[in-house]
């Protein structure tokens, strides 16, 4: 882990509580497997390995007060942005009260409208030209927030992701496009996706900076996303940043990663998992202490619990809810 | 009550939302100096600057994606696709995004715009200036679509679009932007309801159910048929989606008779859902066979004139099915 | 003759293809190593390599575009599009390009081509990876739209679409992949023509048009009603565009009834133009109102485990509609 | 101009050649806008100031061999593979027996089978992945073609253009991908459509080679485009060219662009007329005398006007054909 003199800007407080939520996304994420496994849920898609990216990604943000617009994977970046574990877990069993879309959505199909996440689709990409247009309305009125908006390495390949970098780039808007290379879309590795290294190379092309950073840091995020903050915040536009890391895991329950890839390229990463690394470096710095890590772990392992036996009692949402809101019944949020 | 153009009553329309709301913006390609290639949005660059009047890159799908985007922040935007045959490019956009960000999000977020779009043929446009698009888009839930007939209702409805809490679709029949004038008052504010019909002229005959351009040539056609004792009841549809089912029952009720006119390919076009309609539930009403007058089944309107006269529906092929009919 | 599942169907289709012309490829995300993420495609890139199975970008327009680009020099390629959900960005392709090709340049160029697309609800997909979205296709003239019920008429049309010189749309119900199972002679070709419907069963009581997963459980249901003495005849569409309209015709002279089901939202859905066919030429034979089963007018299928249930028809849903349009 | 070097390598009938393209291409579109003034045409969509640009181009290919998928800018680049002044005319005029298309399509949306010049539509820049898709049926067949497609500059922020390069530079295809950068899309200047300086910097975020030439001298355009066909057909992948041009005219004669940009400035384009530059090098070269001049001025006069006799004269497409053809008839090119 290269150690880049960020984190002594970030108080110990603020470390452990990273730490925090890349374990307890960990472990609920690793739950949802077991519950699909049981036959409790019908999907999950996981966001194991990509922790540390998406924690360091949130922390660098004004949380609450920016705008995110997320992908799929964004478990832990959820989590970090307000979402409960409660509502993670009735988001899984598309119970009542899930606060994305009450049910109507896949699981992690993420939005919480009290933290400025924004909802998105399954297409993937759709939610770029999304994050420009915000970035225009912020630019627009004056304000002050930034947004940041995450795909995977594969969906830069869409047209709509280029149009929307390309929007932002031009109106110099404060927006933040984050790319989380895993190196896989599905099974189609990253070489069948791009004639370039990085995903970030990409943003020489649309006249905004681009910047690679270890993924499995997250310190490295949060300095690359903080600094592409401030640029934003400072009217200076837009910034590329990618991060790589590791889809320790299948893409989805429904896939199988054996035809596509090596088990021993996957215990490798393993060998490097995020959650691990993190833990062992906060150690080192004296931030975390045995015991406080163990406590951790109880209080996850408590929440996880709670969250899915709250979801297991919640009830699915009322049929005479499904045929609304097609439109706008009353004009509260708009 | 001055006579104005179509066109003017959407430039109207922009201009007084503009002024209304600072919400309000809109953006497109050459929207701007150019004041739009068909002069929609002349003068408003001048006048609003090019904050609110804004110049695209040449990207239908990022118009479209920017503007759910602006509309989630809180902003109304206004997005001009420059002709109905380039919104293909957005329909991911529209359909998966903007048409079901109410839903998806039960009701958090929505996405309040209109997509403006210049639409339909007779303009020596060929297959790729020429098109109609409205069966795309109509079946689609969570998406008004409206589509005016002259001055007042593109006026008015393009108004009550911008203040609607949906995405709206507000197709323009672009040969009648010049072509078709009409008394619009310049002292009171000029609204339509989204969602209603209206019987343009009453008649006991027969009923014409039509939008755009293809109501103005139906006009033309009921008042030709008229001199020879048919007295036909014309409906302008107007909105498209969602459809004034009550107007257009009632309509059928008193006639007996249906003719549904639209100038896009016949087949699964949008008058296949107002037969069905009727098929439906107005069985014991009718009295002849629902008759569609539409494009013929080729792709989109061909370049060369005779061959476009041949594709169009006019005033005259209307009277001829309207003949046909009467004598059921 | 061995029994296969309908997705076994496909991919023998495919297989025979690919061996059978050299010029046949597939090309789509996944479709490689993976075999297709619902393995449609499994075992084909290990017998014909990586240059005839191709792993694309993560980019719907252009499989679709390098498709018709690989056509127009005399390739046939089979593009796979992983949901149908995620067709829309590739929709200016679609219908602005293959459908359009061969009338454009008045037949100098044509875009030979399947695109297959899996497409409908029931399986927990929410509101993209449930979507129907033939309407919006069979209206566009240029384009074929086929859509198999069983593993016969699954490779039987697959085989037929890849030799068509037209583009196909090939929409694949995914529910009925492993659950839809059936006979398909192992010893001779199969190839089903487009553009005939199949009346699968015989009745004189109403008759049911339907597609897809709906024609499977349409005809459960007319089963069930027949205990009841209702006797329905199923017609299987099987081709959307071009519709074979003398078999619905037919069908309705006999039995003066007609039910439509589909899945997509009602409004607009594809049932629009049977009914709308039937409105106009089939009015001296019914006897009953038209009757259109399908999905709610809302953006898709819902998640969750009761609001998908509330969506779907199903063979009950469709059994009680039988007894409602019989009791007319 | 610059002096490259190039000019050597051509013989110089080819380079009267290219002169003569340009010219024909020129006056043919010069007559077309006085037969719209006429009203006897309905729409003309000019290409004056691109001519070396295209003519350049062309040259630099196995004409009639390799592939073009050109834009409706194109009159002098189709010229070059082979389209006449009376099909042109044809076109114009809507009448029968217009190659491109039977009178379906507007004028100047090019196609010509025996050329293998492929049919393009309205929507800009979809042929891009067409080109792409017939690179990749060349590289599977083994053949030794190349392709070429063009669209402007503003054309490049549609997905539609991103995707399309993308896979070629994925699967190292054949292609050149040339832009004919003249600076507006209709009123809309550069700024507003990208953040770089050059339409060619687009291939760096690509992967792909891009070079920026100046688009007045055509063998400044031939030459690397040349060296793209090389590239190409050594199976060394696409390349990015970009023509800096000038549109001297309005977008089309729909358009009128006093609203957007200065009669100075159009003035001072006209003053670098690529045609009279390459003339006036030309001569002073001696490839061509005073004589040739007058007499190629001579045979273009001759030819437009016989072209727009021959058109005006020709019937229009009859109405029992406009039914036909929507699906492939007969298998004949299939
Ligand atoms: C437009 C579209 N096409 C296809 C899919 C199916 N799909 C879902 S995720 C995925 C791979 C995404 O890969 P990447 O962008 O690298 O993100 P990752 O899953 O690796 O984090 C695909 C092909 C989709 N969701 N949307
Ligand atoms: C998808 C699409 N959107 C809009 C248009 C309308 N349109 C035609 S040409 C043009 C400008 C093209 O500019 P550029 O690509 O720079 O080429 P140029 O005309 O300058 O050569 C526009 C906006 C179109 N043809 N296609
Ligand atoms: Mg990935
Ligand atoms: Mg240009």
């Amino acid at each position: 882990m290269v150690v880049t003199g960020t984190e002594a800007k970030l108080k110990k407080e603020t470390l452990r509580e990273i730490y925090w939520i890349m374990l307890l996304a960990r472990r609920l994420d690793e739950r949802a497997w077991v519950l699909h496994r049981q036959g409790k849920i019908a999907f999950h898609i996981s966001g194991i390995g990509h922790e540390a990216a998406q924690v360091g990604a949130a922390f660098a943000l004004r949380r609450g007060h920016d705008w995110v617009l997320p992908y799929y994977r964004d478990l832990a970046m959820t989590l970090a942005l307000g979402l409960t574990a409660r509502e993670f877990a009735l988001g899984l069993m598309g119970k009542k009260g899930e606060p994305s879309s009450g049910g109507r959505q896949m699981p992690s199909h993420w939005s919480l409208r009290r933290a400025n996440v924004v909802s998105h689709s399954s297409p993937v990409a759709t939610q770029t030209s999304h994050a420009a247009g915000i970035g225009l309305a912020i630019k627009m009125r004056g304000d002050d927030a930034v947004v940041l908006t995450s795909v995977g390495e594969g969906s830069t390949s869409q047209g709509e992701w280029y149009e929307g970098v390309n929007w932002a780039a031009v109106h110099r808007l404060p927006v933040i496009f984050f790319v989380e290379n895993n190196r896989f879309a599905i099974s189609v590795p990253q070489e069948h996706q791009m004639a370039v290294e990085n995903a970030a190379d990409k943003a020489a092309g649309l006249g905004l900076p681009g910047v690679t950073v270890d993924g499995l840091d997250p310190l490295q995020v949060y300095q690359a996303v903080a600094a592409a903050a401030a640029r934003a915040r400072a009217g200076e536009g837009p910034t590329l940043v990618e991060a790589r890391v590791f889809r320790m895991t299948p893409h989805s329950s429904d896939d199988d990663d054996r035809t596509y890839r090596t088990r021993e390229d996957v215990e490798a990463m393993k060998a490097r998992d995020p959650l691990g690394s993190f833990r062992e470096f906060l150690r080192s710095q004296s931030v975390l202490s045995a015991e406080v890590v163990a406590e951790m772990e109880a209080q996850a392992k408590q929440q996880v619990e709670q969250a899915v036996a709250f979801a297991e009692a919640a009830p699915y949402p009322e049929v005479s809810e499904a045929a609304h809101p097609v439109y706008v019944e009353d004009v509260h949020h708009a | 009550m001055p006579e104005i153009t179509l066109i003017e009553g959407i430039r109207q329309a922009m201009d007084e939302e503009l002024a209304r709301d600072e919400r309000v913006f809109i953006v497109g390609e050459d929207v701007g100096r150019r004041g739009g290639v068909f002069r929609a949005t002349q003068g408003l660059y001048e006048k609003y600057g090019p904050e609110r009047v804004i110049d695209s890159p040449l990207a239908e799908l990022s118009i479209v994606g920017v503007g759910i985007g602006a509309a989630l922040y809180g902003m109304r935007p206004i997005c001009e696709i420059q002709f109905a045959d380039f919104i293909h490019p957005a329909f991911n956009q529209i359909v998966n995004e903007a048409a079901k960000m109410c839903y998806r999000s039960n009701g958090e977020w929505t996405a309040p715009m209109v997509i403006r779009a210049p639409y339909g043929g007779g303009i020596g446009g060929g297959l790729y200036h020429s098109q109609s698009v409205e069966a795309f888009f109509a079946h689609v839930p969570g998406l008004k679509v409206v589509v005016p007939s002259n001055p007042y209702d593109a006026k008015g409805l393009l108004k009550a679009a911008v203040r609607d809490p949906n995405p709206v679709l507000y197709l323009e029949p672009k040969k009648g932007y010049r072509l078709i004038r009409g008394a619009v008052p310049e002292d009171e504010e000029v609204l339509v309801p989204i969602g209603k019909a209206r019987v343009s002229r009453e008649g006991r005959d027969l009923s014409l159910f039509a939008y755009g351009m293809m109501h103005h040539y139906s006009l033309q056609a009921a008042q030709q048929v008229a001199a020879e004792g048919i007295e036909v009841e014309v409906v302008d549809l107007r909105t498209l989606n969602p459809l004034d089912r009550e107007t257009v029952l009632g309509s059928v009720r008193k006639t007996g008779k249906a003719l549904i006119v639209y100038e896009d390919n016949l087949t699964g076009g949008y008058g296949a859902e107002i037969a069905a309609l009727l098929a439906e539930q107005a069985f014991t009403d009718l009295d002849a066979p629902v008759r569609r007058l539409a494009g013929p089944d080729v792709p989109a309107v061909p370049y060369s004139r005779p061959l476009q006269d041949w594709f169009m529906p006019n005033a005259e092929k209307i009277a001829a099915a309207i003949r046909e009919l009467d004598a059921y």
